[in-house]
């Protein structure tokens, strides 16, 4: 350790801004593609990270499953569920208008915190992995492989995720709904089904983060409220619906929060999230890299 | 016209509020006697004493006012059945004048709004004579209540610093303050061979204080705090903020937080290679910690808590009938605190002759505190006391002689972790802390 | 053997539910009456807690972290809670009513989190998450016990509450509150009659802002402490259920909705049965509470009462009448 | 009185109006006619001050306007209609009505509040208008009925008297007509002459050119973005060449 080297601190607080970032991102592409297709905030998404951690802890720590098992496991079931709310809850007063989505979002987060607490307890829970190694630079730790292994699962899915929406029929039909709902619609797309496509590949995401998110600090009962405050930062500044948009919003939130703390007290990491959204909202309300208009 | 409509309603809905205030006004001095069916108290069971009817005629209600949900949700069930353990050995030696004890439990969701409609019921709809179990904040907002109402409060956990001076008038808790834990912690941090050490805590009330008392005391030991980072609860790294610990190159951290927060950073820590000697604050000293970041993590990592001496038979006889009633560590966690708060309750109302909070209250120093003889169970002591005798109950969380203000100057144990358990390195009786 | 005091958990439940009934009004007006997503509520009522806070209490001693702390009478505070929520309100709002739908509210909930952390961390203005204890409660000296006390609090409630209510209904009928549905119900024909929207707006924000500053200062009169995990969002989330239960555009309806809300969580607390299951009993309060939003806006998405309209029963001038016979048939499109 | 010169509006790469000049006499009635999509309801919208022009201004009484926002603009006397009268759907059609008068004391807050004599008197005044316009549209009775509730043609009708409630000098219409039966359209056209002659002056675009032809003075024909330079007279002939012509 030592009086390290100023730049490879620096090079640090990077390294952790990227872990913040890219696990954010998968919950935020996610949240931001409900947005558009379903034109609502759902709240309740924060909720499906809770949920993904909490089944990944099931079927990890619980059931004994090895992690990747575990893993693509709770993530299928985080998407079957995520597609269930839709249809269940959501589609049935889609003509309400976005408000009452919004609210019957945060009545679900309710409901599945309610439930994560009733089954799983209060108490938090943790994976316990292996001991990680780390790679130093002068002599100071750098990137741990828990790290280099959180990155490169977030970024391999990115990219798979940009594959698939770039690529595949059903994929473009994604895009094609996420850009003029009216307009697939009329070009043919199915767009019911495309829809719950869209909550399948966005809840299985919001499941990846909720594992990550496990992997690297704990599992507990308030996660899905934390992580829906940051997840609505990094949209706004990604602006709202343009999916590439918020992949770059969610790594500058992340980047922004942990390199906040060399110069601001660390407790108002959190904060930092809020006053760049606040900045965007008032200078570029249709975030940086958002075409949408506001309101 | 409409307007006049919302205006009946309003006043209707005034009106029926009006009804109900009366009506319950009405019911205040009756006596029911509608017990929750199968819910009493049973001396022997394992069933639970919770129930939330009004109480029957024998009865002595107390009341259960803690986090099941919320922040310090993993508490509320630990403290809960502590607790209970004391009520049932309470009502198996016969109870209290001859009368059970009767629990009922409210959660209060670690939010003082939601403490303070849990107290108003436990004392309003079940008359309790006494609240125990919230934490500082809450026994704060809820003291007032309590008093007013002749209802003793008392707290397993809330080592707030703004009650040193204050409390003691229907109010007492069986954890000493918090300016004790920083003494302790700093003191085991000097006498364990660290000059210069780091502090990271969460920013809350309790770590606050705590903290607050660990820099005093280290600064007058000789020591040095090298770098002091408070964090926000809840965040999913902390690698940002040890980076700052880091930077300072201290020989030893001392760690004050929750279970969550606290997981995460050691876990971080570990992560990052960051082999520092660890004190932790008495909130992680519990058994579960070991399953949340791994034993590897917590080798050789130094706590301490207010315990009375671990090895004295007294308190392996108690920590063996905890364990066969939960299944479950009795260290740490503050269940013992729990546990004495009710003892302590029972002997006072048993001395008092009166199952009140009044009672309690004029009598939980005169049963607690020396002079007289030393009982360690309540069987023990309404013996004695029925004897004529004086007694000072010596209780599993320390020896529980109460100042003037409710404060105990309690006993510590200094721990440390080994092979996935917490194990007691060294004894600080009470007597550490006079001068 | 205690006694039974139900009047001290009613007056308690009552007292509750109508400082949470004025913060319900207040959210009424900004998203019942002028259409606007407010996800801040429970921001206002920080700044009008710590406002009231600090005008009344002592000033600090050697051992508190604050540095201001005015000691003025109580009936400072009462004033002062308002117009600082009003305040606050004004700052958040200038620039956060250009923006529109849900900008807006992702903007004032982001506000409300910022204000929170700072009031944790500047020790200096709020004494940190210390805070404060012991707070005086107003003519708490007028009475020897505190039983009667206790449903003199739970009248004062009830009266601000009225006030209130009373105001914000008459201004609901006239023009100012005509002016503010026209707003919401859409803005482009708003313009178009020569309404200032914008001002219009922060004129609705900024009161709503100062009538949850007088629920503030019931509040923590009421709780006598003040800390800063007292304001966090479940404050917002709690109010914004009560009024779309209750019925949003609807007073009475936000009264009704929190009465409703509040109760029922209330009466949930003679269902618990055993220790073991307290903890998921406690949890399924919250599956309850959001079960109940999620079937409200499901079958009656209007709420409890809906929003009632303007009725024009006054007679009308004979010369206007009698042009009745010429009007025209029901044109169908 | 109004003087559109040379205004551009673009949205995004698209040209919707282009190089617009016309002007409009006082007390005239002005039609503005054109193909769908020839960028008319954007040229009312520029007028009304709902998007700032690119290019060129608007004169209003020898007062620029185009730099003002819709509500000083509308406060400036010149009241305009929507080609979709939506109107304030869940509000009364007496409130709809009331809500219109520019500058109404009421509408502070602690003059609201108190309503002293002077806003009581305000109200009163303008609940007279209100009955009064009603009654020119033969709704008086239905005047609690809610403006979603109404057919297009009605909604269209409430839509003008709503703006007749500003007591503006010029009133920019946008398709008054459409969705309106034969009956009610004659019942438009003397109104709307009336109105003239009480000294308003009357910008109308629509599409319908037997009700423009009916009704104007003078007729400027806007196609693909361009208003022709000069005013041309009520001549069938002229119009159908000119429709034609750009068809």
């Amino acid at each position: 350790m030592g009086e390290g080297v100023p730049r490879v601190q620096y090079l640090q607080y990077v390294v952790f801004g990227l872990v913040t970032g890219t696990i954010l991102l998968l919950g935020t592409v996610g949240f931001s593609m409900i947005r558009r297709v379903d034109n609502f905030l759902n709240i309740a998404h924060g909720q499906m990270v809770a949920l993904g951690a909490y089944l990944g802890y099931l079927f990890y720590a619980m059931i004994g499953l090895p992690l990747v098992v575990a893993s693509v496991l709770a993530i299928a079931s985080t998407a079957v569920l995520g597609w269930a709310s839709h249809r269940i809850v959501f589609n049935p007063i889609r003509g309400h208008g976005p408000l009452y989505l919004l609210f019957t979002s945060v009545g679900l987060a309710y409901v599945i915190h309610g439930s994560l607490e009733a089954i799983f307890g209060t108490r938090p829970k943790a994976f316990i992995l292996p001991e990680p190694r780390f790679f130093s630079i002068a002599g100071e730790p750098l990137v741990s492989t828990v790290e280099i292994f959180i990155i490169v699962v977030a970024i391999v899915s990115a990219v798979a995720l940009h594959l698939f929406l770039t690529r595949t029929r059903a994929g473009m039909a994604v895009r094609a709904m996420s850009s003029e709902y009216d307009l697939a619609r009329v070009r043919g797309i199915n767009t019911s089904r495309v829809a719950a496509l869209v909550w399948i590949l966005a809840s299985g995401l919001a499941g990846l983060a909720g594992i990550l998110m496990g992997i690297q600090g704990t599992v507990y009962t308030d996660m899905g409220w934390a992580i829906i405050l940051v997840i609505l930062s990094a949209a706004v500044l990604g602006g709202l619906g343009s999916i590439y948009g918020v992949m770059v919003g969610a790594m500058l939130i992340g980047l922004s929060m942990d390199l906040s703390v060399i110069w601001l007290p660390p407790a108002y990491r959190s904060a930092v999230a809020f006053m760049v959204i606040m900045l965007v909202l008032v200078v570029r309300p249709q975030g940086i890299f958002g075409g949408v208009s506001r309101g | 016209m409409k307007r006049r409509r919302e205006f009946n309603l309003f006043l209707i809905l005034m009106l029926v509020l009006a009804l109900a205030i009366l009506a319950g006004c009405g019911g205040g001095g009756a006596t029911t006697t509608t017990a929750a069916p199968g819910t009493e108290t049973t001396a022997a069971g394992n069933e639970s004493t919770a129930s939330t009817g009004a109480p029957s005629g024998g009865d002595i209600p107390i009341g259960i006012l803690t986090s099941y949900t919320g922040e310090m949700g993993a508490f509320g069930v630990p403290w809960f059945n502590a607790a209970k353990m004391a009520a049932d050995e309470v009502n198996a030696a016969g109870g209290v004048l001859g009368k059970q004890i009767k629990l009922y439990t409210e959660d209060d969701r670690s939010s003082v709004e939601e403490g303070i409609k849990g107290a108003r019921k436990l004392i309003g709809a079940n008359g309790v004579v006494a609240i125990h179990g919230p934490i500082s904040d809450i026994l704060l907002a809820i003291w007032p209540i309590a008093k007013e109402n002749k209802v003793m409060a008392t707290s397993p956990a809330a080592g707030t610093t703004k009650l040193d001076e204050t409390g003691g008038d229907y109010e007492f808790r069986t954890v000493p303050s918090d300016s004790f834990d920083g003494k302790v912690a700093a003191l085991v941090l000097w006498e364990n061979g660290y000059k210069e050490i780091g502090m990271i805590y969460e920013n809350d009330e309790g770590r606050q204080s705590i903290s607050a008392a660990v820099r005093k005391e280290f600064e007058a030991l000789g020591g040095k705090i090298v770098v002091d980072v408070p964090f926000t609860p809840r965040q999913p790294t902390y690698s940002a903020e040890l980076k700052k610990v880091a930077s300072a190159n201290p020989q030893a951290v001392w760690l004050g937080s929750g279970q969550e927060s606290g997981a995460v950073l050691l876990k971080d820590a570990k992560q990052r290679g960051y082999n520092w000697k660890w004190m932790v604050s008495s909130d992680l000293a519990v058994p579960e910690m070991f399953d949340l970041v791994g034993k590897d993590t917590l080798e050789g990592v130094l706590t301490e808590m207010p315990s009375a001496e671990t090895s004295t038979p007294e308190f392996q006889a108690w920590a063996k009938r905890f364990q066969e009633l939960f299944n479950a560590e009795p260290t740490g966690g503050f269940q013992s605190n729990s546990y004495d708060a009710i003892i302590v309750m029972a002997l006072a109302m048993e001395k008092g002759g009166a199952a009140t909070g009044e009672a309690i209250n004029q009598n939980y120093r005169d049963v607690s505190n020396p002079p007289g003889e030393k009982v360690f169970t309540f069987k023990d002591g309404v013996a004695a006391l029925k004897a004529g005798k004086d007694i000072d109950y010596e209780g599993v969380s320390g020896p529980l002689d109460f100042d003037a203000h409710g404060n105990v100057t309690g006993s510590y144990v200094s721990m440390i972790g080994k092979d996935g358990k917490w194990t007691q390195l060294k004894f600080y009786p009470a007597s550490t802390w006079e001068q | 053997m205690g006694n039974l005091n139900l009047g001290l958990f009613i007056s308690g439940i009552v007292t509750i539910i109508a400082i949470y009934g004025i913060l319900a009004l207040s959210l009424n007006l900004k998203f019942g009456v002028a259409g606007l997503i407010d996800l801040g509520v429970v921001g206002y009522f920080a700044v009008g807690a710590y406002a009231f806070v600090l005008t009344t209490a002592p000033p600090p001693s050697e051992l508190s972290h604050y540095s201001i702390g005015l000691g003025m009478p109580l009936w400072v505070g009462f004033i002062a809670a308002p117009v600082a929520a009003g305040l606050f309100s004004f700052l958040v709002g200038l620039p956060a009513l250009r923006l529109s739908g849900e900008y807006l509210a992702i903007a004032t909930y982001a506000a409300a989190e910022v204000l929170r952390a700072v009031f944790t961390n500047e020790d200096w203005l709020t004494n940190g998450v210390v805070g404060f204890n012991n707070l005086r409660q107003p003519f708490r000296g007028a009475f020897a016990s505190g039983d009667v006390y206790q449903y003199f609090f739970m009248a004062l409630s009830l009266a601000v509450l009225f006030i209130l209510f009373l105001i914000l209904s008459r201004l609901h009928w006239g023009p100012f509150g005509r002016a503010l549905r026209a707003i919401r119900e859409n803005e482009q024909v708003a313009l178009s009659v020569g309404k200032n929207v914008t001002k219009l707006r922060i004129k609705a924000f900024v009161l709503g802002g100062a009538v949850s500053g007088f629920a503030a200062a019931l509040y923590v009169s009421f709780a006598t402490l003040i800390v800063p995990t007292m304001f966090v969002s479940e404050v917002t989330w709690t109010v914004w259920i009560a009024l779309v239960i209750g019925g949003t555009g609807n007073y009475v309806g936000a009264l009704v909705g929190t009465a409703v809300l509040v109760t029922a969580q209330e009466l949930t607390r003679f269902f618990q049965a055993s220790a073991d299951l307290a903890s998921v009993l406690a949890a399924s309060r919250l599956i309850a509470m959001g079960l109940i939003l999620i079937v409200i806006i499901r079958f009656r998405p209007r709420g409890i009462l809906p929003e009632r309209h303007y009725v024009d029963t006054k007679a009308v001038p004979v010369a206007e009448s009698t042009a009745q016979a010429v009007s025209p048939k029901r044109v169908v499109e | 009185m109004l003087e559109v010169k040379g205004v551009t509006k673009y949205f995004g790469g698209l040209c919707a109006v282009h190089d617009c000049t016309l002007s409009v006499e006082a007390d005239s009635i002005t039609g503005l006619i054109g193909p769908n999509g020839a960028g008319k309801t954007t040229l009312f919208n520029v007028i009304a001050g709902v998007y700032p022009p690119n290019q060129g201004e608007v004169w209003f009484r020898g007062e620029k306007i185009s730099d003002a926002a819709p509500w000083a603009i509308a406060g400036k006397g010149v009241a305009r209609t929507f080609q979709t009268p939506h109107g304030f759907p869940q509000m009364t059609i007496m409130e709809n009505l009331m809500v219109s008068p520019l500058r109404q004391k009421g509408e502070g807050v602690f003059r609201g509040l108190l309503r002293g004599a002077r806003v009581r008197a305000e109200e009163k005044a303008h609940r007279r208008k209100a009955l009064e316009l009603l009654d020119t549209i033969g709704m008086v009775d239905r005047r609690n009925e809610l403006v979603v509730n109404l057919s297009a043609g009605e909604a269209r009708m409430v839509e003008l008297v709503r703006q007749l409630m500003l007591d503006p000098q010029i009133l920019l219409l946008d398709e008054p007509a459409a969705g309106i039966n034969p009956a009610l359209c004659g019942k438009l056209l003397d109104l709307l002459r009336r109105l003239r002659h009480e000294g308003l002056t009357l910008l109308v675009i629509d599409h319908n050119l037997s009700f423009i032809m009916e009704l104007c003075d003078t007729i400027y024909v806007l196609s693909h973005g361009e208003v022709t330079p000069a005013a041309v007279s009520a001549d069938p002939k002229v119009i159908e060449a000119y429709l034609g012509r750009a068809a």
